[in-house]
C-alpha cells in the first residue's frame, strides 16, 4: 500500500499539472445541467420533477468523459505494458487510478450538489437525498468509468465506445439514486433506496479493480 | 465432464465435431419450427379477446425467452474463455452474439407490433420492455467491442470479458427495472398479466421454443466452424481440409 | 569468447529457456521450433531483417504475450507458475519509452521506483551523469527524442532484475550515449546479469559471452 | 476539389475499417435516450414534453463525443504536421474531415428521428419538425464539434475541453431547434425558427473551416 | 569532393539559406548567429548530442516553426512571401512518421499523392521494393517498427520535390534498408536534389558534396 501511496500522488500531480482535468468535467456537469432549462422550456414545476434524473445522468456524463482518456497515455507511452511486465504493482496503479477519478470528478459533483439544488428549486430534503446519492454514487460511476476505458484502451477509438459499454451497467444506480431523490421531494422515506446504492457500491469495490486489472492485460497482450 | 470437453479445446476436433452435428441441428430445428408453427398458426382457435392478433406469441415468446438463453450460452462460453484461457471459446462468444441480438430483436419487434393493438402505443416504458432493449445494448457492445479492435486476439479476449461483466448485470438490471416501475406508479398502462393458458396453445408454444433453441445450436455451430477456419487459415489441418472440399 | 568464461557459462544455471517456440501474426508465421537459453554473464542478440518477428519474440519473452506454441521456463521451472518471481528479476524497456510526457524525468523515476522495486539511488546524481543536467524539472514532453530515451533508460543503472530485455535500446540516442550503455551493458554482465537485445547497430564493445539468435524473414 | 474527394475517401474509408465508429455515436443517442425514461420516470405525457429538448441535448453529446478524437490520430502521426507543411492541401483536408463527421453521426441521427419518435410517443407533425431541425442542425453540431477537436488536438487532454469551447456556441441551436419543434407539436407555425437555423447553418459553414485551419497551424507549431 | 562538382556548386543558384538564425527553448538558448546555404546536388547532415537543438532547427527550416530571430530565404527571396512555392518543392519527413495507423500501405500512399503531389508511380512495385511485397493491404499498425518507417520513406520514391528535409530516417531501419535508402540519397542529388538531414548512424556512401554543421549542446 506504500505503493498506492506513490502511485496516487503520481496521479494527484498529473491532475494539478493539468488543471483543465478536473476544472472541466465539474464546468461540463454545470452546462449540461443549464441545457436543459433551456432545451426543455423554464417552467419550475416540470424542472423540480425531471431534476433527480437529469442531475444523475449529467454527473454520468461528466464522470464518463474524464474517464475516457485515463489510460491512454500509459498505453501509449508503454507505461502499462512495463506495468503488467511488472505484475505486482499493476493493482495498486489500478486503485490509484481510481481514486484519482473519483477526487477529481465525483468529489467536485457531490460539492456542487447546493448549486444544482439552486438551479432546479430543489427543496431542503431533496438536496439532501441528492447529496447522499451522490455520496454513494459517485464512486461506483468512477469504477465503471474506469473499467470501460480500461477495457478500451487499445481499441482504435475510444470515446463514445467507452460509453455504450457502461451505460447499461449504469441503469440500476441511476433508478435507485433518481427514486431516492424523488422520495426524499415527496416526503417519504428513501433508506431502502440507499441501501441498495450501498450494496451495488461494495459490490463493485469488490470485483471492478481485479475486472480492470485483468482488461488492462489484455489489453496490452 | 473435463475428459470428454478437454479435446473440443482443440479447434479441429471441434470443427469436425460442429461439422458433424450441423446438419442434424438444423434439420430437427427447421422440422420442429414447421411443426409448432402450423399447429400453432393453423389448428389453434381464436382467441375470444384478441382476435388474430395473439398468434404472433409463436413468435415472440420462444424468441423472447431463447434471446435470454442465448446470453447465458455466450457468457458461460466467455466464462471458460477467459478462465482457462480457451481460445475456440472465445470465438463460441462472437458466433452467438448477433444470433442472440437478432432473436432480441425479433422479440422487441413483436412485441411492439402486438403491443400497438393492445395498448394502442409502439412502446411503453414497462419494465419487461425496458429491460428486453437493455438486453439489446449489452449485444452490441459485446459486439462492437469485438469490432473496435485491429488486433483479432485482443478484441475477441475484451468482448469476452464484457459478456462475463455483463451476465452479473442481467438480473440486476431485471429486478431494478422491476422496482422502478412499481417505486414510481406512474405506468398508466396495466401490466400484462400472465395468460392462463390453454394447454391448446401451450404445446405449439412449447415446440416453438425448442425450434428456436435448435436453431439456435445450429447456427452457433455453424458460424463457429466458419471462424475456426479464419482463424486457423494457416495451419495445415485446414489446408488439407479444403483441398478436400 | 575465452575459455575461462565459457566454462563458467556452463557451469551456471539457465536462467531463461525456451522450447519449440511459434509465433503467428495474422495468417503468417514469424518463426517456430525456436528455442534458446539464457545464462547469467550472457548478451544474446536477436537478429533479424525489419519484420522478422524480433519484437514479436522479446515480447513473447518479457511475459506479455502467449506463443503460439512452445513452452518457457524460468530457472528451469515452467514460466507459468513463476510469473512473479520472474517479472520482479526483469526489467524490460520495448519501442516505446514507458515514460509519461507530462511528468519530469525525476518523477518518472520515482515512478519506476515504486513501480519497478529500482534502487534508492540519487536520481539527481544519475540524470546528470546520463548528460540530462538541468532538465530533470521540465516535463518530458519537452526534451529531444534522444533525452526521453536517455530518461527510459536511466532505470538499468537502478534496477536490481538481473534479466533485461531492451527492444532497440539505441534508437534515438548519439554516439556517445550509445558507448556509455554499452559499457554498463558490460558490468551488468559481469555482475552475472543476462540480457536479451534487438539492434539495427552494431555493438561495438567486446563482450565475453555474446551470442546471435538470427531470425529470418519469411514470408 | 479533387483532393477533397480523394480526402473523403480516405476519411470514409477509416470510417468502413471501423464500423464502431459511425454505430457507436447512433448507438450512444439512442442509449442516452433511454436513460431518460429510467431516471425521469416513464409517464407517458411528461415524456413527450421534454422529449424535444432531450433528443437535442443527446444529439449533441453524441457528436460531440464523435468528434473528440477527429484530429488526434492524424496529430499523433504527424500528418497533420505534413500538411500544414505542405499548405494548400489543407483546407480541403479539414472540408473533408466535416464531411465525413457529418455523413457518420448527423445522417444517421437524422434518420433514426422515427425510432425516436416512437420511443417517445411523439405525434405526426412533431416528428417532421424534428426531422427538420436535424437536417438543418446537424452540420452545425459538425462544424462546431470539429472546430473544438481541432482546437484542442494538442492540449493534452483534450475530451472536456473540447464539450466546454463547444457547448455555449451551441446554445442558441438547442433554443430554436427544441422551441420549433414544440411549436409543431403543438399544431403552430414555426417556420422562423427554421430560418434562424438555416442562418445559423449558413453563417458557420462560411466561417467555420477557415478557423478550422488555422487552429490547426497553430497546434502545429 | 572532386573539382567539377565544387565548380557547379558554385555556380548553382542556392536553393535554400538561412541567415543569423537563433532558437530559444524556455529559457535555453539553442543555437545563435546560426547561418546555412543549401545548393543543388548538396547534402547538409545537421550533427550535435542529443538535445542539441538538431529537431528544432529542421523544422524551423520546413516553415513549421519560426525561428527567433534571423530571416529564411527560397531562391534568394525571403521565405515569408514564398511560402507556397516553397512547401510545393519540399518533402519533410519528422521524427514521427506521418502514416494514419488505420490505413494500409497503399492507401497511405494514396493519401500522401494527393496531399503532396506525388508522381503517378507503380505502389504496388514501389511497396515491394522496399520490401514490403505482401504487406500492402493490411493497416499499418500491425507492421512492426521498422516496416512503418519503410512505408513512411516510400514517399521519397514518388515525390517531385526538389529539396528534402529529414530528421533521423534511419530509424529503426535495417542495413539493407539504411544502405537503398543511401543509395537513393544519392541518386537524388545526382539529379539536381538537396537534402538536409540528422542522423547519429554514420553515413557509409560516397557523397560528392556533403557538408556538416554542428550544433553544440549548450546548457
Ligand atoms: C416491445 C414489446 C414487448 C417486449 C420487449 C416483450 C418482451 C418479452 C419478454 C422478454 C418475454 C419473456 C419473459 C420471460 O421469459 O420471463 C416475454 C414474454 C411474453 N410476452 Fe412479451 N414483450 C412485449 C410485448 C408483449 C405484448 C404486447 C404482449 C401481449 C399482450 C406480450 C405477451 C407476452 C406473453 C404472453 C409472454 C409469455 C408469458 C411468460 O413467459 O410469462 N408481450 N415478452
Ligand atoms: N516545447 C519545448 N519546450 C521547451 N524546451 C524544448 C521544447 N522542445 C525542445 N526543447 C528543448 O530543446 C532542446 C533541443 O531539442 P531538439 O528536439 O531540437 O533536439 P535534437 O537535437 O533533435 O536532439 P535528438 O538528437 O535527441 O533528437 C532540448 O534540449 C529540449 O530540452
Ligand atoms: N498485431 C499484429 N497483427 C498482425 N501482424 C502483426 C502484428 N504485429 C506484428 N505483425 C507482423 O509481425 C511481423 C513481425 O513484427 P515485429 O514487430 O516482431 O518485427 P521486428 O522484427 O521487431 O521488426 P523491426 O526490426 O522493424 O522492429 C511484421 O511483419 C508484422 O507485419
Ligand atoms: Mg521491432
Ligand atoms: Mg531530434
Amino acid at each position: 500500500m506504500v505503493k498506492f501511496g506513490v502511485f496516487l500522488k503520481r496521479e494527484l500531480r498529473l491532475l494539478a499539472r493539468q488543471k483543465s482535468d478536473w476544472l472541466n468535467p465539474v464546468l461540463f456537469f454545470v452546462i449540461v445541467l443549464t441545457l436543459f432549462p433551456l432545451g426543455v422550456g423554464p417552467e419550475p414545476n416540470m424542472l423540480r420533477i425531471i431534476a433527480p434524473g437529469i442531475v444523475w445522468i449529467a454527473a454520468l456524463l461528466s464522470v464518463l468523459l474524464a474517464a475516457e482518456r485515463l489510460f491512454k497515455d500509459d498505453y501509449r507511452n508503454g507505461v502499462i505494458e512495463q506495468l503488467v511486465a511488472a505484475r505486482h504493482t499493476l493493482l495498486a496503479f489500478v486503485l490509484a487510478k481510481i481514486a484519482s477519478n473519483w477526487l477529481s470528478t465525483g468529489l467536485p459533483l457531490i460539492l456542487l450538489a447546493p448549486v444544482v439544488a439552486l438551479l432546479f428549486n430543489m427543496e431542503l430534503p431533496a438536496l439532501q437525498a441528492m447529496t447522499l446519492t451522490l455520496i454513494l454514487g459517485t464512486p461506483v460511476l468512477s469504477l465503471l468509468s474506469v473499467l470501460g476505458a480500461a477495457i478500451t484502451v487499445s481499441a482504435d477509438k475510444g470515446g463514445i465506445l467507452l460509453a455504450l459499454l457502461i451505460l447499461p451497467l449504469y441503469i440500476p444506480l441511476l433508478i435507485f439514486a433518481s427514486a431516492a431523490i424523488e422520495a426524499a421531494s415527496m416526503g417519504l422515506e428513501y433508506r431502502g433506496q440507499l441501501a441498495v446504492l450501498l450494496a451495488i457500491v461494495l459490490f463493485s469495490l469488490a470485483l471492478v479493480p481485479m475486472a480492470v486489472c485483468s482488461a488492462l492485460k489484455i489489453n496490452v497482450s | 465432464m473435463f475428459k470428454w470437453l478437454d479435446p473440443l479445446a482443440k479447434p479441429e476436433t471441434l470443427f469436425h465435431f460442429c461439422g458433424k452435428l450441423t446438419p442434424w441441428l438444423m434439420g430437427s430445428a427447421i422440422f420442429t419450427m414447421l411443426l409448432g408453427n402450423i399447429w400453432g398458426l393453423g389448428f389453434t382457435p381464436t382467441d375470444y379477446q384478441q382476435g388474430d392478433s395473439y398468434r404472433i406469441i409463436h413468435i415472440h415468446v420462444p424468441s423472447a425467452i431463447m434471446s435470454m438463453g442465448a446470453y447465458m450460452a455466450m457468457a458461460i462460453a466467455a466464462f471458460t474463455a477467459l478462465v482457462w484461457q480457451i481460445k475456440t471459446a472465445q470465438w463460441a462468444v462472437l458466433a452467438i452474439a448477433p444470433i442472440g441480438a437478432v432473436y432480441t430483436a425479433i422479440a422487441l419487434l413483436t412485441g411492439m407490433a402486438w403491443g400497438k393493438p393492445m395498448w394502442g402505443a409502439w412502446w411503453v416504458w414497462d419494465a419487461r420492455l425496458t429491460s428486453q432493449l437493455i438486453l439489446l445494448f449489452l449485444y452490441f457492445g459485446v459486439m462492437a467491442l469485438h469490432g473496435a479492435f485491429s488486433d483479432r486476439q485482443t478484441g475477441a479476449k475484451v468482448a469476452s470479458l464484457l459478456a462475463v461483466i455483463g451476465v452479473i448485470n442481467l438480473p440486476i438490471i431485471h429486478f431494478s427495472v422491476e422496482w422502478w416501475n412499481t417505486l414510481h406508479q406512474g405506468a398508466t398502462i396495466t401490466k400484462f398479466g400472465k395468460p392462463s393458458i390453454d394447454p391448446s396453445m401451450l404445446w405449439p408454444l412449447l415446440i416453438s421454443l425448442l425450434a428456436y433453441k435448435l436453431l439456435l445450436a445450429a447456427l452457433a455451430c455453424y458460424r463457429l466452424r466458419t471462424a475456426i477456419l479464419e482463424n486457423e487459415q494457416h495451419r495445415p489441418w485446414v489446408k488439407q481440409w479444403v483441398a478436400k472440399q | 569468447m575465452n575459455i575461462a568464461q565459457s566454462t563458467f557459462a556452463v557451469t551456471a544455471p539457465v536462467l531463461l529457456s525456451a522450447q519449440g517456440l511459434s509465433c503467428v501474426k495474422q495468417d503468417r508465421v514469424l518463426f517456430e521450433q525456436l528455442s534458446l537459453q539464457l545464462k547469467p554473464g550472457e548478451l544474446l542478440q536477436i537478429k533479424g531483417k525489419n519484420g522478422a518477428g524480433k519484437s514479436s519474440l522479446l515480447r513473447i519473452l518479457a511475459g506479455l504475450a502467449r506463443p503460439d506454441e512452445g513452452e518457457l521456463a524460468y530457472l528451469t521451472q515452467p514460466l507459468s507458475t513463476q510469473l512473479a518471481d520472474y517479472a520482479a528479476n526483469l526489467c524490460f524497456i520495448g519501442h516505446q519509452s514507458g515514460i509519461h510526457e507530462q511528468l519530469t524525468a525525476l518523477e518518472n523515476m520515482q515512478f519506476w521506483r515504486a513501480a519497478a522495486e529500482l534502487r534508492a539511488v540519487d536520481d539527481y546524481a544519475l540524470l546528470a551523469a546520463l548528460g540530462l543536467a538541468g532538465l530533470e524539472d521540465i516535463p518530458c514532453k519537452m526534451l529531444s527524442a534522444g533525452q526521453q530515451r536517455r530518461v527510459s533508460l536511466a532505470r538499468l543503472w537502478a534496477t536490481n532484475a538481473q534479466i533485461w530485455i531492451l527492444d532497440e535500446p539505441f534508437t534515438a540516442l548519439d554516439q556517445s550515449a550509445i558507448s556509455s550503455l554499452q559499457q554498463h551493458f558490460i558490468q551488468h554482465l559481469t555482475q552475472g546479469g543476462a540480457i536479451i537485445l534487438t539492434t539495427h547497430q552494431p555493438l561495438t564493445l567486446d563482450y565475453h559471452a555474446l551470442h546471435a539468435l538470427e531470425i529470418q524473414y519469411r514470408w
